[in-house]
């Protein structure tokens, strides 16, 4: 019943993570939690009895995805506008 | 150590491995070894086929655990067929575009070996035995076909690519997902064993896993709602890559296809929609490659309607359809073959390669619009080229399912296909050219690929024989799996 | 309009998957025993320590007995790396865009520098020990990766030998396929694992070829990684280092 | 049935949980106009899938598949370690494709000066 | 080797011969086509009758290709005319660019058209009708002026037609798997086949195609008159005989055996028979008063050629021994009489450099023998005594009176005595008449252009002299389809109120009338008369413009045109205009489906897995 308690407070976690870096509009805390979900993911691996996985979830999921979101979202930009500007918007929040 | 079907794989992926430090001692490496491992396949093939006319069906074992234990590898007629045909056109492409304008030899490299691992790949999922396996070869062609999408520079490229990654995602995800399944169900992931325990999944669960297949596997064979990625993954990629795709890559989708539907399951349980939805993929295609302005993407819509007439036949599910499907694609594969090669010289320093453009060519290139001409005439299924052969056994296997309405909408469909290429064509000859672009004759080899394509249409055109009887042994194979699953499971080469 | 089409779609696709779980409960044994091998899986769990002498049965199974599949994955991952090289291709004028961003601070490059060894000594010893303990040739490799990261992101000047990148992708490809076809020579088929001595079950030198494929896998995937990181951080337009810190 | 055993909470936060994550990435993909974020969405629905794996190779009370000096005897016990081999190649070509799409953003935010999805359709009809 | 193969190898590989031999000489290409089809001829001509008899099993299907008596009438047709033209396009080509392709795919189409005959199954028969639609396209295309309206336009209607056939085909097939013609038939006296209704119209409608029945004849009269002159010929005269073969097949050969209780509908003198011989009736009428607007000589002609298949079709359709017969006769004779007169134009256009009749005029002194021909053959085509146009109208009158269509003769009646109008329009616009200044420098045809012309109309007068002479073959052709010992007397026609009037009294008469009233003309024109230019405004009311033609030519049938003004507004091209813009902006929005952007394509996916989980969840 403790892991059932663990589980399911992991998934709401998960769940709430993913909700999150679904809503946010700033991609860098989105990708931030994205690895958090990776993070949570790769606990569950863990307790799921597939330390394999969890080690190469925690090793590519975490870090490497992330980072590699990362990299993107510098090469591009930070914030997801949803309005649509007229024409080629290359104008970014950046005042 | 004798050709066995894992020289397919094996070989490639170590000249792949090997080209990148090669090239750094001689550049030229990174074209001619994807070119020696292109003429390899030819000879595995031709091996092959040999023996699998002489003992029956090959399966070999990877890594030495006989079939359900591990990844085997099963070579009959019908994987047989498939990968001949994609080793021939692997090796066509190859030599087209030899000498193919490339900017320098980074992306020379990449190109050629990007070429190489689409054919592998597909080749792959061809002669696999295990659906994972399969999964793993399908991820490697996208990989690759991503790639060589976006390979010219410019936005146009990234945004097909990514359209491209955008739908094959959902691929892989539901591909997945069904073989998650399956092998929840069934403890196993091998097709043939599969195929002996499918019976224990419970009824609305295997439908479940075979709407999955059927979407997922869709996307790959660019069945009507889900081949949005095609047009434009079709004309951004090189000319020669096109007709990879066309030749190559979607036939590795439909292998999927039938070997999930036929040998995994039954056809009847979806063949209806197969049926239906093959319809209107033709439909459609058809009705929006009328409107085009550009060739390629012309020819990208011709050729999502082709492969759902092959759908249809598959749908159908008897034999004879079976061996028609199998005959459209091979005439699918040569015909589009040559006419994307055609249109890479003919529309070679064009950039936006609108029909237009092609006004008057025949009198620069008075070879290449022939085999143009030729391969429109050959595709739209007129006697004596071979695509009409392909077009009769179809209608004759509808004809024998009574599916009357069907016949008469693909024949109707095929009136709009006349249309366009007729178009085409007659804007190739009978317009007069009104500016020169600046223009590059193909060499020798680019000759010799469209000529041999060429006279393989007017070849099977004139005498099916040719093929019928090995695509008739194909066919059958497909139909009847006991001996499939059988050799899988029994007998197999250490 | 459209949301609420998808979320629609979003409760049906839902309710469907969880039907289809529904026939497949959880923590259910669907394996059977593993001495009746009913199951592929009851066959490895039954097989592994007998025929490989590999203690970690998952590693057992990506090397050996599902080997072509790991094969089939590290092309994956090379054919991105090369795939990534086309895509973000710049011409040779245009190449020598400096990485430019603002340096790093002190103990950022601090950290990296002491942190590198001891991430790439742990990689490797993941990697070494992937048949005995968890982890293997993907997971040590990408925390290799991740040591390089971190030096090409303390260090923006940190200066990644591609030539070297190359040399071990490739080697380390060339040594997986030729041990596939070695066994394919002596007469056996891809990837077989029995001309290799078996080892005793837990030491190090155990599962035949396992441990060497896996080392090979080790190198290759840390060096594809490593390239594809590289490539992504390499490409640099002038606007973007001042977008990422507002 | 309804009773909340240890059985139902695990599966249903287990399967749960992965298959809202699964559908919140769909959901992501699908609706989300930005680039990035329908890459987020498509990772999101990986791990999802990837969880499902582990999930369904669960045995109650398993251990780990793999062999202790101590503890060759429980083999009984053992999670089904093929799903968890399958779902090590998955997260490695997930990772591939991942960073595919974004290096393609990349490309497309140069040229198109927008990450938005739905005015990067130069290539239509 | 097989004779019958043989003469269709000589042909196919004389084809690639001549597209080839092109890069060597230009004149080359003409050359070897007609050699090829003189071989072929000789070989047709020396062989005996019975080996004509091929069978082939390739690819899974047992061809068989065999010449009865039926199919040699249409093969002399074809082989004769080819023959000739081939003869005329040496000179006619002469110094044209791309010859090669005219001659490869001309030799196509007559190898198309003999295998066409000779298919004793549908599958060869579909194929040799293919090979030839997209030959015949080719070289309708050939000179390339207008593709779209007009190559487009062909393609698209035989590729209609041909579908229909091909899906006809296949509904025979899903009843009796089989494709062998004997089979068929047995099958259809045996009332094996349920789909024998649809599948014989939907036959029909694809040979309606070839013959340019009403609905469906809008291409005819641009394909032949862009086609080069040397190949209308053989397009008018035999390939579009091709449906009227295909035709006679289906209704005379197969219907033949349908239990009249059973298929009634379909029955010879029923329903559709009765439909198709009036489609062709009013194809004739209609089509008769298109041609007399014309001013293009060759589309004069062609609307002619899309009339005079509307009789062929009657007779045809209404099936009783006396109207094949007429119907036969005609086609003969249409392919003979057409094929000059197009060949003529072919000569004026190549020494006058063109065919509108309103810009040249007076060339009897310049192309006598041309003149000669087309007088030859006008006379046939107008169906006036003495020549055999005349004996095939009268058989076909006779045929449908006895047979009770009283009314369908007023139409031909009608569209016959307008023949007269149009063709002796080009008689005088091209050849009557004032001499224009800018042909004074035409001359003659060479001769190997003149002597298949002449030889054609030589025939046209034996013909005409002695009608006999044709009606032994066809009756002889008759037979295969069942119409035994239809019994003809030579130049004798039994007129409705019983009694007999012999022929020959009546050519003779008109032919001593003729010659008589053409010695007082030629007598009479020899003094007082004088030649003035077409420019000369001294024979004018009126105070002209400058250069302004006065001449008959213009406005030729100016009060007729003004008076039937409302049959001409509607245009039947009209309606196919629309339903194609129609169709286009359909197409158009169809393919905004593909809207472009790569989230709808997703969106698609998934609404689309879960609508085929929806369904498949249950209803399987």
């Amino acid at each position: 019943m403790f892991y059932a308690g663990i589980f399911s407070f992991l998934a709401l976690l998960l769940i709430a993570s993913a909700w999150y870096a679904i809503r946010q509009k700033d991609l860098l805390y989105g990708v931030i939690a994205t690895g958090v979900v990776s993070l949570i993911l790769s606990v569950m691996f863990l307790l799921l009895q597939a330390p394999d996985v969890a080690l190469t979830e925690a090793a590519i999921g975490i870090a490497l995805t992330t980072i590699a979101f990362v990299i993107t979202i510098r090469n591009t930009e930070r914030y997801e506008n949803d309005k649509v500007e007229s024409g080629f918007q290359n104008k970014t929040k950046e005042e | 150590m004798s050709i066995t079907p894992v020289h397919y794989i094996a070989v490639p992926l170590a000249a792949a491995f090997l080209i990148p430090i090669l090239s750094k001692f001689h550049k030229e490496t990174a074209r001619i070894i994807p070119g020696l491992v292109f003429s390899y396949f030819l000879v595995i093939s031709f091996v092959l086929m040999r023996q699998v006319s002489n003992t029956g069906i090959i399966s070999e074992t990877i890594a030495g655990w006989r079939a359900p234990w591990g990844i085997n590898l099963v070579f009959g007629y019908f994987s047989g067929f498939f990968a001949t045909l994609m080793s021939v056109i692997g090796f066509l492409t190859w030599l087209y575009s030899y000498r193919f304008k490339l900017v320098d030899s980074k992306p020379a490299m990449s190109y050629y070996i990007l070429l190489m691992m689409l054919v592998t790949g597909s080749i792959g999922i061809v002669i696999t035995g295990d659906i994972f396996n399969m999964f793993v070869f399908l991820e490697i062609v996208a990989i690759s076909a991503f790639s060589l999408t976006s390979f010219y520079p410019g936005r146009d490229g990234a945004e097909a690519a990514f359209k491209y990654l955008l739908i094959a995602s959902f691929s892989s995800f539901l591909i997945l997902l069904a073989v998650l399944l399956l092998y929840t169900q069934t403890g196993t992931l091998n097709i043939a064993e599969l195929s002996t325990k499918v019976h224990l999944i419970p009824q609305s669960l295997k439908l479940t896993i075979l709407v999955m297949f059927v979407v997922g596997l869709g996307i790959e064979s660019e069945l009507f709602p889900l081949n949005g990625w095609a047009p434009d993954a079709y004309s951004q990629a090189p000319a020669p890559v096109g007709a990879v795709f066309a030749g190559v890559v979607v036939k590795g989708g439909i292998y999927a296809t039938m070997r999930v539907m036929f040998t995994m399951f039954d056809i009847n349980e979806m063949g209806q929609i197969l049926l239906i939805l093959g319809l209107i993929t033709t439909i459609i295609a058809e009705v929006a490659a009328i409107k085009q302005t550009q060739v390629k993407r012309m020819l990208a819509y011709s050729s999502i309607g082709q492969m759902g007439v092959v759908m249809m036949a598959i749908g159908i599910g008897t034999e004879d359809a079976v061996f028609a499907a199998l005959f459209m694609m091979f005439n699918h594969a040569i015909i589009k073959g040559l006419l994307f090669f055609s249109t890479g010289f003919l529309l070679h320093n064009s950039l936006t390669k609108t029909i237009a453009e092609m006004k008057g060519v025949a009198k620069k290139f008075p070879v290449l619009s022939f085999m143009f001409a030729l391969g429109s005439f050959a595709i739209v299924g007129l006697p004596p080229f071979s695509g009409f052969w392909s077009k009769l056994y179809f209608l004759m296997a509808a004809a024998d399912a009574k599916l009357f309405s069907m016949i008469a909408l693909v024949l109707a469909v095929s009136i709009v296909e006349i249309v366009y290429y007729f178009r085409v064509v007659g804007v190739m000859y009978y317009h007069q050219p009104d500016e020169s672009l600046p223009t590059k004759q193909p060499g020798l080899n680019a000759y010799f690929v469209m000529g041999f394509l060429a006279a393989l249409i007017i070849g099977v055109g004139v005498y099916p024989d040719l093929i019928t009887n090995f695509l008739h042994a194909a066919a059958y194979e497909l139909t009847h799996k006991t001996e499939y699953v059988q050799t899988v499971l029994t007998q197999f080469v250490r | 309009m459209k949301r609420f089409l998808v979320i629609f779609l979003m409760l049906a696709l839902g309710f469907y998957l969880i039907q289809a779980l529904h026939f497949v409960p959880f923590g259910a044994n669907r394996m059977g025993a593993p001495a009746d091998k009913k199951t592929v899986a009851a066959f490895y769990l039954n097989e592994t320590v007998p025929q490989t002498a590999v203690a970690n049965v998952v590693t057992a199974i990506v090397v050996n007995y599902r080997g072509f599949d790991t094969l089939g994955e590290v092309t994956v991952l090379f054919l991105a790396t090369t795939g990534l090289a086309s895509i973000l291709y710049k011409r040779r004028d245009e190449e020598e865009t400096e990485r430019v961003s603002k340096p790093s601070s002190t103990i950022l490059q601090t950290g990296a520098k002491v942190l590198f060894p001891l991430v790439v000594i742990l990689g490797v010893y993941v990697f070494v020990h992937g048949h005995l303990t968890p982890g293997g040739g993907f997971q040590g490799g990408a925390i290799i990766a991740t040591g390089f990261l971190l030096m090409l992101i303390a260090y923006q000047k940190y200066h990644l030998s591609h030539s070297m990148l190359t040399w071990v992708e490739s080697l380390a490809g060339i040594l997986f396929v030729s041990i596939g076809l070695w066994g394919l020579i002596t007469g056996g088929t891809f990837l077989e694992n029995s001309w290799f001595p078996k080892g005793t079950l837990n030491s190090l030198i155990s599962g035949g070829a396992i441990p060497i494929i896996y080392i090979a896998v080790g190198f290759k995937v840390a060096a594809e990684l490593t390239g594809v990181l590289d490539i992504l951080l390499s490409t640099k337009d002038d606007k973007s280092a001042s977008n990422i810190q507002q | 049935m309804c009773s909340f055993d240890y059985q139902t909470i695990m599966s249903i936060s287990i399967y749960g949980s992965s298959v809202v994550l699964m559908l919140l990435g769909l959901y992501a993909v699908l609706v989300k106009k930005n680039l990035i974020k329908i890459v987020i969405g498509l990772s999101i629905v990986d791990s999802g899938l990837h969880l499902l794996f582990v999930a369904v190779g669960y045995l109650h009370n398993g251990t780990a598949p793999i062999f202790s000096p101590e503890a060759v005897d429980k083999v009984n016990q053992m999670v089904d370690p093929v799903p968890q081999a399958l779902v090590l190649t998955a997260i490695v070509i997930g990772f591939a494709t991942t960073a595919v799409a974004l290096s393609l953003v990349i490309r497309l935010y140069k040229h198109h000066k927008t990450a938005r999805i739905d005015q990067i359709k130069s290539l239509k009809w | 080797m097989n004779t019958l193969a043989l003469i269709l190898l000589i042909l196919f590989s004389g084809a690639i011969v001549a597209f080839l031999s092109e890069k060597v000489s230009k004149f080359l290409p003409s050359l070897i086509a007609f050699i090829s089809i003189t071989a072929a001829g000789i070989l047709f001509y020396t062989s005996p009758a019975d080996v004509f008899n091929f069978k082939l099993s390739m690819a899974g299907l047992n061809f068989t290709l065999k010449i009865d008596e039926f199919s040699r009438l249409f093969v002399h047709m074809i082989i004769g005319l080819s023959w000739l033209a081939s003869m005329y396009a040496v000179g006619y080509m002469q110094n044209k660019e791309r010859q090669g392709t005219f001659f490869f795919n001309m030799l196509l189409s007559i190898g198309g058209m003999l295998g066409i005959v000779a298919a004793r199954d549908l599958v060869s028969f579909f194929v040799f009708w293919e090979i030839m639609t997209w030959s015949s396209f080719l070289i309708v295309v050939w000179t390339g002026a207008d593709f779209r309206r007009t190559g487009i336009w062909y393609m698209v209607f035989s590729a209609m037609g041909a579908y229909a056939m091909l899906m006809a085909i296949m509904m025979i097939y899903s009843d009796i798997h089989t494709f062998n013609i004997d089979e068929i038939i047995a099958a259809i006296a045996e009332q094996r086949l349920p789909h024998l209704v649809e599948a014989s119209v939907l036959l029909l409608f694809g040979f309606s195609v070839k013959a340019a029945l009403m609905p469906l004849h809008v291409w005819a009269p641009n394909a032949y008159t862009q086609a080069p002159a040397a190949y209308t010929a053989i397009f008018s005269g035999v390939l579009s005989k091709m449906g009227i073969f295909g035709m006679a097949l289906v209704l005379l050969s197969m219907l033949k055996f349908a239990n009249p209780a059973d298929f009634s509908l379909v029955y010879i003198n029923g329903f559709i028979g009765q439909i198709l011989a009036w489609l062709g009736a009013i194809t004739a009428a209609i089509a008769t008063l298109y041609a007399l607007i014309q001013t293009d000589a060759k589309k004069l002609l062609a609307y002619s050629s899309v009339a005079q298949l509307g009789y062929i079709t009657i007779g045809i359709a209404i099936g009783t021994p006396l109207s094949v017969m007429a119907s036969l006769f005609l086609a003969v004779l249409h392919a003979l009489f057409k094929g000059t007169l197009f060949l003529a134009m072919g000569a004026v256009e190549r020494q006058a450099g063109t065919t509108d009749m309103t810009k040249i005029s007076g060339l009897i002194r310049r192309m006598p023998w041309t003149f000669f021909v087309t007088l030859v053959s006008i006379i046939s085509l107008a169906g006036v005594p003495p020549l055999a146009g005349f004996v095939g109208k009268w058989m076909l009158y006779e045929a449908l009176i006895t047979n009770g269509n009283v009314f369908m003769v007023v139409v031909v009646f009608f569209s016959s005595t307008a023949a007269f109008l149009y063709s002796y329009r080009i008689l005088f616009g091209i050849f009557l008449g004032q001499e224009e200044d800018d042909t004074a420098h035409v001359k003659e045809a060479p001769l190997s252009m003149i002597l298949p012309m002449v030889v054609m109309a030589l025939l046209l007068i034996a013909l005409g002299t002695y009608p006999g002479l044709l009606f032994d073959p066809i009756a002889q052709g008759m037979t295969v389809l069942g119409f035994e010992n239809v019994t003809w007397q030579m130049t004798v026609l039994s007129n409705v109120w019983g009694n007999t009037v012999n022929l020959m009294y009546i050519s003779t008469t008109i032919g001593v009338a003729f010659v008589a009233a053409l010695l007082f003309l030629t007598l009479k024109g020899r003094k007082g008369s004088r030649n003035v230019g077409t420019k000369d405004i001294s024979t004018s009311g009126e105070i002209p413009l400058e250069h302004e033609n006065l001449t008959y030519q213009l406005d030729f049938f100016k009060p007729f045109e003004r008076a039937a003004s409302p049959l001409y507004r509607r245009k039947m091209t009209k309606i196919y205009d629309d339903l194609s813009n129609g169709l286009d902006a359909l197409f158009d929005f169809t393919r905004k489906i593909y809207t472009g952007n790569g989230q709808t394509y997703a969106l698609y996916v998934v609404i689309f897995l879960v609508a085929l989980l929806i369904y498949v969840q249950n209803t399987l």
